[in-house]
């Protein structure tokens, strides 16, 4: 069998289901790989390993692709493993906010992720306002927090699978505005990405497959897979993790190889306009379909 | 040279001073046990001993600095509490090296809070030969310099009880002879206990004078030269008062 | 004039090793960007690092202040009172090993995400040097000394204040001074980590922003520029602990 | 037994005091969990806790014997050549004010993923208290015992080294006292940022993803379990350093 | 009392020393200027003079300890260089707290990274009446212990030229006879230049004496009683002697 180390975006949790599936039901010892997985504390760090040579695979975020690409990282995203935005903007269901358009002079938290302004700048727009008509605090890590013990009135950068689930456990449900409704592009919330030059090897494309076995399994024994989930590691288990593990479920990508090329285009465009990259390239410069 | 102001210059003369019981051991070793020794009021006693044998724990002891493994009581012969009416010059000069001599002469009334006598203090240092150094650090004497800051320091105290550790021990002849006087004229009146290993400076200042000696140490009888101090010391009589001395000293080795 | 020509030519220095690091070891540039890049970087973007700079210089000075009084009054509390020095030094120490995400909520639902909660979380890095070192000096007085000051202040009523401010207090002033030396060097790091606790200015505010736009030149200049505020601070302090104790004697080293 | 006994006492009346906070204030659970919440969520846990805070407590012991020697290496290097004082210095007050996260993809890079790189990180944090009071310390040396030395040893080849390790280095234990006192009370600190750089166990892995998860009260018997390991830590060094020096005369404090 | 024996008892007499063009300032006052100096070789010279004179200073000057703002020149009589042939005992004991009794006497061999002649050491520490206290920590020695502690270290360090500042300022009359006797002989045959403030002292052992006195001080010319030193104080002559010591030192009244 061949080594692989794949560094995660952030610790072990639900939106990592078709890698820890596939793990566990021997999908990629089947294909001849094992399968290291490492957590970081920084999700920043894994793409500028993976550009490093450091290690072979990491998970990322479509709208930082973009950026890393644009800042010169040689990356390629070959899979995607969550195919439908999951950032949104979440405010408390009693509170003062029940259109985007009543953020004007409110207080906006988010935590330091490189994009969460451009999302935001787009969610105003849509509702006619300005980056200026709001405040934004780094609240670093704690979007809830913040928002419950209204410190904040709206966080960006909530998932909607965790964020919502956690204000729901406190008894303060919040509501969601999902970004791809409010005028920002549809993307891959997290992907698999490569280093650029190393495409040809056979592993990646082996590593694809057994992902997509994973994900097939992850539809078809949803309770099948959280016992798989939870194997080994009993910290995840919990009321929370079991909600998001349910509402990621359908989220997961079914086909993980498939490039939808417009897509990408479509994004990258969106942040040159917002002024996040510099240049809109071709997309077979950073995303493939392995063959 | 001018004379510093003493402010109990025309104070009655100090009480007595006893104590009892004094004892000090050292793991077992005792330095001494069940020393009794008497003051007399106004007087100047001196303690004469062999290095090492005890002096100034002893001194410490009555100064009411007792170490652990020290015994013993002292109390004044009027009765009065001794507390805060003991002035203490240690055998080391102990100067503070932030502050200048002056502020380490006029340390007792920076301490006690008291408005700060500069002008006694500058008379002070004036009569040890310190003027031109008042405003130096102590880093910048010498050993006999800082010596005499510290004489100086003590006699500012201006306390009815003085208890004084080889005061003159960094001076030469002459330098000690003047200061010597000084210390005469300024104690005068007051109960002093003095430790010093010169027989010949014991047989000039001490009304009294003891021998500490022994193993565990022991106190001989007290010797009383004659006439009042200070003696010359070509006054007849001490000569022979010095060899009993030498004589006392030497009844145990030093350790 | 010296010294100046002394801090250029290290800066060179490091400069140079730093590019030799970069170009020996392949250093991609989004891991250690080269010099000149960081320098281009600051230079282009200069009022917006000096903006940034000027919030975290403001949180570094007021949590250098903070955090040494406090220090400096916590280590003469222990000193003066028993009871204190048995309970609070285990509090002292306990504070010091928690981390700055478990504290910032509690921070920041008490002073609000404004000045006070950075400065309080630097102060909580700044203080504890300071403490330590004080109180270690405090404790270590010369016997003799403090023998002199008893029978100085036998029966008065101010006894053991007297002591502890005319001399326990400037005996330890050397200690004291190694304490700010190390506040001083560890308060900028204090002031970014404060600002982990949530803001929207200051160097730390924009190195993590830079990061994440992977705009590690960017991070390396502010990087760079909080390194030169926490050089020229300790040296400014270092300075004024030499004033501290005008009567201890330069040693001369070889 | 008695040290025990006032240990537990400061533990029970630490956690009444945080239970009264909590009740007084209203604090809800997920800014700061009541005690019997966070014991609770400490005992159902315990083997997940002690497990991770085995790692943790690696990584400090790990990171206090190499930033102890480091910093003792660097603070007798200083001492000895003019050259290395005026050029190493400023780097490691610079090294000081380096955040986590610039630093980490660096560490990783050259470390790797394991222990290595999460001990280094707390090494650089533990190293600095060291450096500058040890420094501090054999700077101070009575000029007396050093003049001393130099009558004792001139003609021979070894004057400095003898100066060194005979004068200056004994004289400097109190102070190397203080600052491995600092030390050991940032060390947990020290590993727990080191765990930023990556990793998949220890107390503070356990901390951030608890807290990300809003698990705050396993988040706070993480930090409980750390807080001991730090106290713990603390008043065992200070028991080692006082060995350290036998011949100075304990003060009674009052 | 057993005699440490001496490596250098049998060793032929030590050179001489001049120092010359000797100067010292501090801010702007010179302490003293172009000073010389010779002592004999094989013989001991006493210093004198008021206290805060410069004896210390002039000391450490020829010791090779100067400071800054000291000039001067020191050379030995064959033209080999000093360094590492002088022993220097200053006026504080500077005792390494972190030794014991034993540890400080052996310091230079530890210096030195010699083999520690722990045996010498301790029949050095008996001459001085210190061997029952060798394992002690400096911290529990009464001053003159101290003193006599760090006497033994510098005769442990049996070297031709040997500076010592007050080495028995400390002691009491019986001790000083004693310890004075053991550093005559342990001295003999070197060059040994000894400050002292005890005029009879520097008649009983110095082969010449000298006097600084003044401000800026200024050696008198060197003044050498009869016969070999040691001397019994009854010698006729010497009280002469000691009256010109005590007219010179009076010269200028201490600072
Ligand atoms: N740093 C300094 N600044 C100013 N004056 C100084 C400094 N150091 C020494 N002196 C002066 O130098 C003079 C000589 O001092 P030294 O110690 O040599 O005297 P000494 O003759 O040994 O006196 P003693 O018999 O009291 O030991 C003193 O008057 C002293 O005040
Ligand atoms: N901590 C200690 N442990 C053991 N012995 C001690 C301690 N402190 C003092 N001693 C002993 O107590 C004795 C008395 O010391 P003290 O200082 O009173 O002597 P002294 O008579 O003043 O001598 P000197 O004339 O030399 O000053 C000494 O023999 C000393 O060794
Ligand atoms: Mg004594
Ligand atoms: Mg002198």
């Amino acid at each position: 069998t061949d080594r692989l180390t794949l560094i995660l975006d952030w610790f072990v949790n639900p939106d990592h289901a078709t890698l820890l599936v596939a793990k566990e039901m021997g999908f990629f010892a089947a294909a001849g790989l094992d399968v290291e997985l490492i957590a970081p504390a920084d999700p920043n760090d894994p793409p500028k390993l993976v550009a490093a040579g450091k290690a072979d695979l990491a998970i990322s975020y479509q709208p930082q692709l973009h950026i890393q690409v644009d800042q010169g990282l040689p990356l390629k995203r070959i899979a995607t493993l969550v195919s439908t935005p999951l950032n949104s903007l979440v405010v408390l269901r009693d509170g003062p906010i029940a259109s985007l358009a009543d953020l004007k002079g409110r207080r906006i938290g988010y935590s330091v992720g490189g994009f969460e302004e451009a999302l935001l700048a787009a969610l105003l727009a849509k509702a006619g306002l300005k980056s200026s008509d709001v405040t934004l605090v780094n609240v670093n890590f704690s979007l809830s927090p913040a928002l419950l013990s209204g410190q904040v009135d709206a966080v960006i950068g909530a998932f909607r699978n965790f964020e919502l689930n956690q204000l729901d456990i406190e008894k303060r449900p919040g509501r969601a505005f999902y970004v791809e409704e409010e005028g920002v592009p549809a993307y891959d919330e997290l992907i698999v990405v490569a280093n650029g030059a190393r495409l040809a090897d056979p592993r990646l494309r082996r590593f694809v497959d057994a992902m997509e076995r994973g994900a097939q399994y992850l539809v078809n024994r949803p309770a099948e897979s959280w016992t798989l989930f939870i194997k080994g590691r009993k910290e995840l288990d919990d009321e929370l993790n079991r909600r998001a593990f349910r509402d990621t479920l359908p989220r997961f990508a079914h086909s993980p190889a498939a490039l939808d090329n417009r897509r990408y285009q479509r994004f990258a465009e969106f942040l040159k306009q917002q002024g996040l990259i510099r240049n809109v390239r071709p997309v077979a410069d950073y995303a493939v379909e392995l063959e | 040279m001018a004379e510093p102001a003493s402010q109990a210059a025309s104070a009655p003369q100090s009480p007595s001073l006893t104590a009892t019981g004094l004892g000090l051991a050292y793991g077992g070793r005792a330095v001494f046990q069940d020393l009794a020794l008497t003051l007399q009021g106004g007087e100047i006693t001196c303690l004469l001993g062999p290095s090492g044998v005890g002096k100034s724990s002893l001194l410490r002891l009555i100064a009411g600095l007792g170490a652990s493994g020290a015994v013993g009581q002292v109390s004044a012969g009027d009765g009065q509490p001794l507390v805060g009416r003991v002035a203490f010059m240690d055998q080391r000069d102990l100067l503070l090296p932030w502050l200048n001599v002056l502020g380490n002469v006029t340390l007792g009334q920076r301490l006690r809070g008291q408005p700060i006598d500069a002008e006694r203090a500058l008379a002070m240092l004036r009569a040890v030969g310190l003027a031109e150094v008042a405003g130096l650090w102590p880093a910048a004497l010498s050993g006999g310099m800082r010596q005499r800051a510290a004489l100086a320091r003590t006699l500012m105290e201006d306390r009815p009880f003085v208890l004084m550790d080889e005061p003159f021990s960094q001076l030469d002849a002459l330098t000690r002879t003047m200061v010597q006087d000084l210390a005469g004229r300024l104690l005068g009146g007051r109960t002093v206990l003095l430790v010093t290993h010169d027989p010949w400076e014991a047989l000039k200042l001490g009304h009294t004078v003891l021998v500490l000696a022994g193993n565990p140490a022991r106190l001989g009888p007290p010797l009383r030269p004659p006439g009042p101090p200070p003696r010359p010391p070509a006054e007849p009589g001490l000569l022979a008062l010095y060899r009993v001395l030498l004589q006392r000293l030497g009844q145990a080795p030093a350790p | 004039m010296i010294a100046a020509a002394r801090v250029a030519v290290i800066a060179g220095g490091l400069l140079l090793g730093w590019q030799a690091l970069v170009g020996l070891l392949d250093l991609p540039h989004y891991i250690l960007p080269s010099p000149t890049r960081v320098l281009r970087a600051g230079w282009e973007r200069l009022p917006l690092l000096l903006g940034h700079a000027g919030v975290t210089l403001l949180e570094i000075v007021l949590g250098l202040l903070l955090g040494t009084l406090l220090g400096a009054l916590a280590a003469l509390a222990m000193v003066r009172r028993a009871v204190l020095r048995r309970w609070l030094l285990p509090v002292v120490v306990l504070s010091q090993a928690i981390p700055v995400f478990a504290l910032a909520p509690i921070l920041v639902l008490w002073l609000g995400y404004g000045l006070a909660s950075k400065v309080a979380m630097a102060v909580l890095i700044i203080f504890f040097p300071v403490t330590a070192s004080f109180y270690d000096g405090l404790r270590r007085t010369e016997l003799g000394w403090l023998d002199l000051a008893r029978t100085m202040t036998a029966g008065t009523r101010r006894q053991r204040w007297a002591e502890l401010r005319h001399i326990r207090l400037p005996a330890a002033l050397p200690a004291l001074g190694s304490g700010l030396r190390i506040a001083a060097a560890v308060a900028p790091i204090g002031a970014v980590v404060g600002e982990w606790v949530g803001s929207s200015a200051g160097l730390g505010y924009l190195m993590l922003h830079a990061n994440a736009r992977l705009q590690i030149d960017l991070m390396f200049a502010a990087l760079l520029l909080l390194g030169l505020i926490a050089v020229a601070l300790y040296f400014a302090v270092d300075r004024m602990v030499r004033r501290l104790v005008p009567w201890q004697a330069e040693q001369a080293l070889p």
